[in-house]
């Protein structure tokens, strides 16, 4: 939303918003050595450990893993939703245009969700309150972002859910989540993440829940929007075939680390982690019909119990004594990408 | 709505035949078991047979059925479902007075002590559920914790005799002593019910009738408040940017209390129990004193009498509470 | 597969709902069973509540184990100390009848808790034989018993057993048993036959199923197993509501009657003079039935937290 | 509409073929739509298997695919005998099993077995894996002898892959993925021909899912094995399965080999099916057919008429809404397809 809009608005809060001085050159959003820590009665999980990214206007960053990796804690810390305790931001810069978010008051930065950065969950049901109709809670929105009546934000919900493509919106702006289909409700998700034109939508496994052809559906309205409106996406999610549909670069995490950073065509073309290429190579493909499968030994680690080193090593295929002992950190790899392997040439190349 | 509503009308006529129909069968079975209670209504001393006889063809106690053991007596059940629908309610044995004459003067007095009740239970027990769900295992919540448990663990009657001897008697007795104070507030620590002061004398009456309810819904609403906080609509609503007040108040609040109106309904049986037993303690002329002296006096006639139409009153609150259900809940109305 | 709720997939070490966990560290075998015990000796409460259940049943049935004069014996009692306060020599005092109310509270243990178990046990046999029924077979069966305990659930409990007992004059151990059973059995079913249902609806009695087993060995050996948790919850918590249950009703004059021993006697007797001030008549039967209570409570309150982690 | 829906379908003739270890014919499965106010009364039929025809040879792995509620699930459940057929017939090893008796069932379940979708409620946490795999055996008390039982357990755990000195512990020691090796061992006990696979991976995580689906290929060639393999997931079918049938609404709409259902799908609903997988290849971004369907599947309850797809195919003429396609080879499709106008067309591949 642009910043003429929000100064036509009325209200205290909003008054907060316009007081921070964004940077327009910096980048939409940085995040510099991520660290987020949830206390258990078992000992303390390093759930994110150190995760840096950038980005940038109109670009899509995909965060790769599998489940428990911190992906979606990653996601809330951004928002700043996690709920504090059991977690803790334990360290790191989360960067708006500039500006820290982790040092902004929270009244002020709760108005950056939803206009600055907004999020799309995995389920839709369960995301959406089974007690408001949808246009309610899309309408609300509008209500305490804006100066908005009910019925202003009302037509403004109709307009919406229309843009993303649900018929009848006007009869349907009054049904309850339980009355939509799986694919439906995810559109509306997508509605209640674009009121207010952010410039950031995190979609954290937004089709996971969803068959195939209705997934088709749903990315493709989501990369749709995203152009039109030269948002920044944060994609989510564990399945790779979907993310070589969208991302422009990766990120992969691996039991709270980022493991291999690269433009999405190197990472699927040669991997520099042995991570990436051991997923790479473990999911079958719809286009071919392959040999037996290279999957992936073991199992991921318990995040309170990390294994020393390398916390890949007993899964993986190259590692030596010294991933035992140290933990490799993220070496710069020519091509503008890095990869947390000691060995990342031998990964490459092999 | 309009389904959701009728089917729960239609429901509703089978489950009012048969509670009435357990009722009378149940006192059938008692009378068939233990004799008459005409027999047991004068203890040691009775009158002659021919009176006895007269009184009990008076009060429809003279049906042979009765000799019969666990015989239902279906014919009996359907004559009395006709008096009933014609507000008959059947007599006290002692004075013949139809039991809806003593009710209609005893009503007002319970309504006043089940709304002290009912107001004090909800507004205190849903501000400390939520206050302790918010702060769960935080000090405050293992205070409510605490106190609860052990208020559960206390039935009415126990904290009704000794609220009225530690608070009633010995802090009403030196508060009423001070000449500082007006007279009204002594009035507020009652041992018994005045009716000078027909509000007043009621609080303390209410409290206690009010008491394990009010354990019962904090610990309701605090439960169904922490399982609430997890949803993940919660964590949609603060993403949205609502402020935490908002997400609280309106996004975590009105998804919880859905249970806690469901326990209301309930609550309604436990009330009337309570009220029985509270209102015979603190001497309140009200519908459960009533039932209480009839149990004293063994007059069935006013404890069958009175309990089948608290029976009514519970079903149709429920009813009530049932549709304000669906209204809180559109899963329910649409399904 | 999917990324559940974040905090689960990271606090997870093999609970449902959590993601793919480590390998199981503990090289120690321990079924859930083994488990929940081991959840509740660490748990304090436990012990206290354990402790004062065990005096409670102790003094129900060996009430001479902790008390020298038995109320019962009239010669134990002089009707010249009747009302008589504590003192050092007899701390609890004496009763309206001039007993110890120490004896008196001793032997009046026996009948308050003999018609909790009493009523627990028929309730709970009631609850789950009908219960898995229901819940199994489903269909009509189903539908029969849900009507029937809807009708039951149509009348509050007290009010019930008001009228029940006011009629009946013959007022036992049994007779008091049987009408908290004749009330109480339905809420139990419901918990049961709920139980039941989601136990039915899990992968491993189709797996049961799929291997041959009959329907008696999937409830013998999956369902029941599998649904119980709840009903000892309940089981145990209803031991407690029953004592207090047993002691209103005898309050309001239709439970025991004289000349029988019990709390809710003592505290029927002693709910007069208390007023006049002899205040240990009434609060020493009253803290009685209120630990009796609280104790119960408070280990189906454990139990629960043990025997079912996402209740917590 | 009811009534067309039993009209038998034309299928290669392969006859009562010793080759055939499943011979399904016209399988039905209606759910009754209950509702009642004191007594539920059933007004109306949720459809979830209409009319199913197909046949697993021996050895064989055939993969059932379709979307959520296309009745794939309760079509597993019919081979089974875990829900009764409305009506059709079912024969498993040239036995019909559609009518058997609890007794002549539970024979009939040493030669077919099952493995479920989720690790975590298919194994009962009371018990322990020792207890778990050898239920067979204690259902079937002449299969293996009281004293062996234990070894013949440690032994399936060896063939899953798992460490046999673990048949002490309990399921939720275990991971999702050794927990579906446990189930893959209890459906191996009683040594069955056919093994239904219900969504066998698709709880698991991908490099998880890896390990099993290699497990399930091994064994195949150890134990001389036929799979029937239902998925959502038409990537991990396509690497497992000989031969596919794609489910819509309760019905095949088309079945044949790997390569013909995936190279060359004639039927509208598994091209856009197959054109929605994603590939994970970022060099075909925009390079791929892409069929994006409009609309929901319809409810099951009540079935468009005709072809049942016809709401949502870009192909669909009058004669869809008045005739439904019968599942046969047509001039255009060398294998059976459920579609009058059914034409090759490559989904899956780059386009330029």
């Amino acid at each position: 939303m642009s910043e003429s809009v929000i100064a036509s608005q009325r209200g205290i809060d909003v008054a907060a918003l316009q007081r921070v001085h964004f940077d327009r050159d910096a980048p939409l959003l940085e995040v510099d050595d991520l660290h987020v820590e949830f206390h258990t009665r078992d000992g303390t999980a390093k759930a994110v450990n150190g995760v840096s990214f950038t980005l940038h206007e109109g670009e899509t960053l995909g965060i790769l893993g599998e489940s428990g990796c911190g992906k979606s804690v990653t996601a809330q810390a951004i928002m700043g939703i996690l709920d504090i305790p059991p977690a803790r931001v334990a360290g790191g810069k989360i960067l708006f245009r500039g500006v820290d978010l982790q040092k902004m008051e929270e009244k002020t930065r709760r108005h950056i969700r939803a206009n600055k950065i907004a999020m799309i969950f995995q389920d839709a049901l369960s995301a959406l309150n089974p007690v408001f109709t949808v246009g309610w809670q899309l309408g609300e929105i509008y209500r305490k972002h804006t100066e908005a009546s009910r019925s202003q934000a009302k037509a403004k919900a109709v307009e919406l859910l229309d843009l993303v493509g649900i018929p009848a919106a006007k009869e349907r702006v009054n049904s309850f989540p339980h009355q939509f289909s799986g694919g439906m409700r995810q559109r509306v998700m997508i509605a209640m993440a674009l009121a207010l034109e952010p410039d950031i939508i995190i979609a954290d496994e937004p089709t996971t829940a969803l068959d195939v052809t209705v997934q088709a559906q749903v990315m493709k309205l989501l990369s749709d929007l995203q152009q039109d409106y030269r948002m920044g996406l944060i994609l989510i999610t564990h399945d790779m075939a979907v993310m070589a549909d969208v991302a422009d670069k990766i990120c992969v995490m691996y039991a709270g680390n980022a493991v291999e950073q690269a433009d999405v065509h190197q990472i699927y073309s040669r991997p520099a982690h042995p991570y990436s290429k051991g997923l790479l190579e473990s999911i079958p493909r719809v286009d071919m019909k392959g040999q037996e499968l290279a999957a992936i030994k073991g199992l991921p680690p318990v995040l309170v119990d990390p294994p020393p080193g390398c916390p890949f090593h007993p899964r993986c295929t190259f590692a030596r004594e010294r991933c035992q002992e140290e933990k490799p950190e993220l070496y710069d790899v020519p091509g503008d990408r890095r990869s947390a392997c000691f060995f990342w040439e031998e990964v490459i190349s092999s | 709505m309009g389904r959701y509503l009728i089917r729960r009308l239609l429901q509703f006529i089978p489950v009012l035949l048969g509670a009435l129909f357990l009722l009378h069968y149940m006192t059938v079975v008692g009378i068939q078991i233990s004799g008459d209670p005409v027999r047991a209504l004068f203890g040691d001393n009775p009158p002659p047979e021919s009176v006895l006889a007269a009184m009990r063809a008076d009060y429809g106690l003279d049906n042979p059925c009765l000799d019969r053991r666990f015989d239902p007596c279906v014919a009996m059940f359907v004559e009395r479902l006709g008096q009933y629908a014609t507000g008959d309610f059947g007599i006290d044995l002692r004075q013949g007075r139809p039991i809806t004459e003593h009710l209609g003067e005893r009503f007002p007095t319970t309504m006043r002590l089940a709304l002290i009740a009912v107001v004090f239970e909800t507004v205190l027990g849903i501000a400390l559920g939520v206050l302790a769900g918010l702060r769960k295992d935080r000090f405050v919540d293992n205070l409510v914790r605490a106190s609860t448990v052990l208020l559960i663990a206390f039935p009415v009657f126990i904290i009704g005799t000794l609220i009225q001897v530690y608070v009633g008697v010995k802090l009403g007795n030196w508060i009423r002593g001070q000449d500082s104070m007006p007279d009204w507030f002594g009035q507020m620590f009652t041992v018994t019910y005045s009716a000078d002061y027909p509000w007043l004398s009621l609080i303390l009456p209410g409290l206690v009738l009010g008491a394990f309810s009010l354990a019962a819904i904090a610990r309701l609403t605090r439960t169904s408040v922490i399982e609430n906080l997890r949803a993940d609509y919660v964590r949609t609503a603060k993403a949205k940017g609502m402020p935490g007040t908002r997400v609280v108040g309106v996004h975590t609040l009105r998804n919880s209390l859905i249970p806690v109106v469901t326990y209301i309904g309930f609550d309604i049986g436990n009330l009337m129990a309570g009220a029985v037993v509270t209102e015979g303690i603190f001497g309140v002329p009200g519908i459960g004193q009533f039932v209480f002296q009839g149990t004293q006096n063994k007059d069935a006639g006013i404890v069958v009498g009175t309990v089948t139409i608290l029976v009514l009153v519970y079903l149709i609150f429920n009813l009530v509470v049932d549709l304000l259900y669906a209204v809180l809940d559109p899963r329910i109305r649409y399904d | 597969m999917t990324d559940p709720h974040s905090l689960e997939g990271i606090l997870s070490k093999g609970e449902p709902g959590g993601s793919e966990p480590g390998p199981a560290a503990k090289e120690r075998s321990r079924s859930l069973t083994a488990d929940a015990i081991y959840e509740l000796v660490r748990n304090p409460v436990f012990w206290v509540a354990g402790t004062l259940v065990v005096i409670v049943l102790t003094m129900a049935v060996v009430p001479g184990l902790w008390a020298n004069q038995d109320p019962n014996v009239s010669a134990e009692c002089d009707i010249q100390l009747a009302q008589r306060s504590p003192s050092w020599d007899r701390p609890f005092g004496y009763t309206t009848q001039g007993c110890s109310m120490w004896g008196a509270v001793v032997y009046g243990t026996r009948n308050s808790v003999f018609v909790a178990i009493a009523g627990t046990a028929a309730i709970a046999v009631i609850a789950i034989t009908l219960g898995v029924i229901a819940g199994f077979y489903g269909r009509w069966i189903d539908s029969v018993l849900s009507r029937i305990t809807d009708i039951f659930f149509g009348l509050p409990f007290i009010l019930g057993a008001i009228i029940l007992l006011t009629i009946l004059t013959t007022r036992t151990v049994w007779t008091i048993s049987a009408v908290i059973t004749v009330f109480l059995w339905p809420q139990m079913t419901r918990i049961m036959r709920g139980a039941t249902i989601a136990t039915k609806q899990r992968d491993f009695v189709d797996a049961a199923r799929a291997v041959g087993a009959s329907n008696f060995r999937i409830i013998r050996k999956h369902i029941i197993p599998n649904s119980l948790a709840p009903v000892i919850v309940i089981g145990t918590i209803n031991l407690g509501q029953l004592i207090a249950i047993e002691s209103t009703l005898t309050f309001l004059g239709i439970g025991f009657q004289p000349p029988t021993v019990s709390w809710g006697l003592l505290i029927q007797a002693g709910a007069g003079p208390a007023l006049g001030g002899t205040t240990h008549l009434l609060w020493i039967p009253c803290a009685f039935v209120v630990i009796a209570t609280l104790s119960f409570i408070l280990l189906g309150d454990v139990l629960r937290d043990a025997l079912d982690p996402r209740m917590r | 509409m009811t009534t067309e829906a039993s009209r038998p379908v034309e299928q290669p003739a392969l006859g009562e073929s010793a080759e055939n270890v499943i011979e399904v014919t016209d399988l039905v499965k209606y759910f009754p739509l209950t509702r009642g106010i004191l007594f539920k009364r059933t007004i109306g039929q949720v459809r979830a298997v209409d009319g199913i025809s197909l046949q697993l040879r021996r050895g064989e792995t055939l993969g059932v695919v379709g979307e959520s509620g296309c009745g794939k699930s309760t079509f597993g459940r019919l081979l089974m005998g875990l829900e009764r057929p409305t009506s059709g017939s079912i024969r498993l090893l040239g036995q019909e099993t559609s009518r058997l008796n609890s007794t002549e069932l539970r024979r009939m379940r040493r030669n077919i077995q099952i493995v479920l979708q989720d690790p975590y409620s298919s194994l009962d946490p009371r018990m322990t894996v020792g207890d778990i795999v050898g239920e067979p055996f204690d259902v079937h008390a002449d299969v293996v002898p009281r004293k062996g039982r234990r070894k013949a357990v440690q032994d399936l755990l060896d063939v899953v892959g798992l460490n046999p000195d673990h048949i002490n512990r309990y399921p939720h020691q275990f991971s999702g993925g050794q927990r579906q090796r446990i189930g893959v061992a209890r459906a191996l006990a009683l040594k069955p021909e056919v093994i239904v696979c219900d969504e066998p991976v698709s709880a698991l995580d991908v490099s998880v899912q890896a390990q099993v689906v290699n497990l399930f290929e091994k064994l195949q060639d150890e134990f001389d094995l036929s799979y029937i393999f239902i998925a959502h997931d038409l990537s991990v079918v396509r690497h497992i399965a000989d031969r596919v049938a794609v489910m819509y609404l309760g019905k095949v709409v088309e079945i044949g080999t790997e390569k013909e259902i995936y190279e060359e799908p004639t039927h509208p609903y598994t091209q856009a099916l197959l054109s929605a997988v994603p590939v994970p290849d970022p060099e075909l971004r925009g390079h791929r057919d892409q069929i994006v369907l409009e609309g929901d599947v319809p409810s099951p309850a009540n079935p468009p008429s005709g072809c049942r797809f016809r709401t949502r195919c870009w192909k669909a003429e009058e004669i869809c809404a008045e005739q439904e396609p019968p599942l046969e080879e047509r001039s255009d499709s060398a294998h059976p397809s459920a579609c009058h106008f059914a034409k090759v067309r490559d989904v899956i591949h780059a386009v330029e």
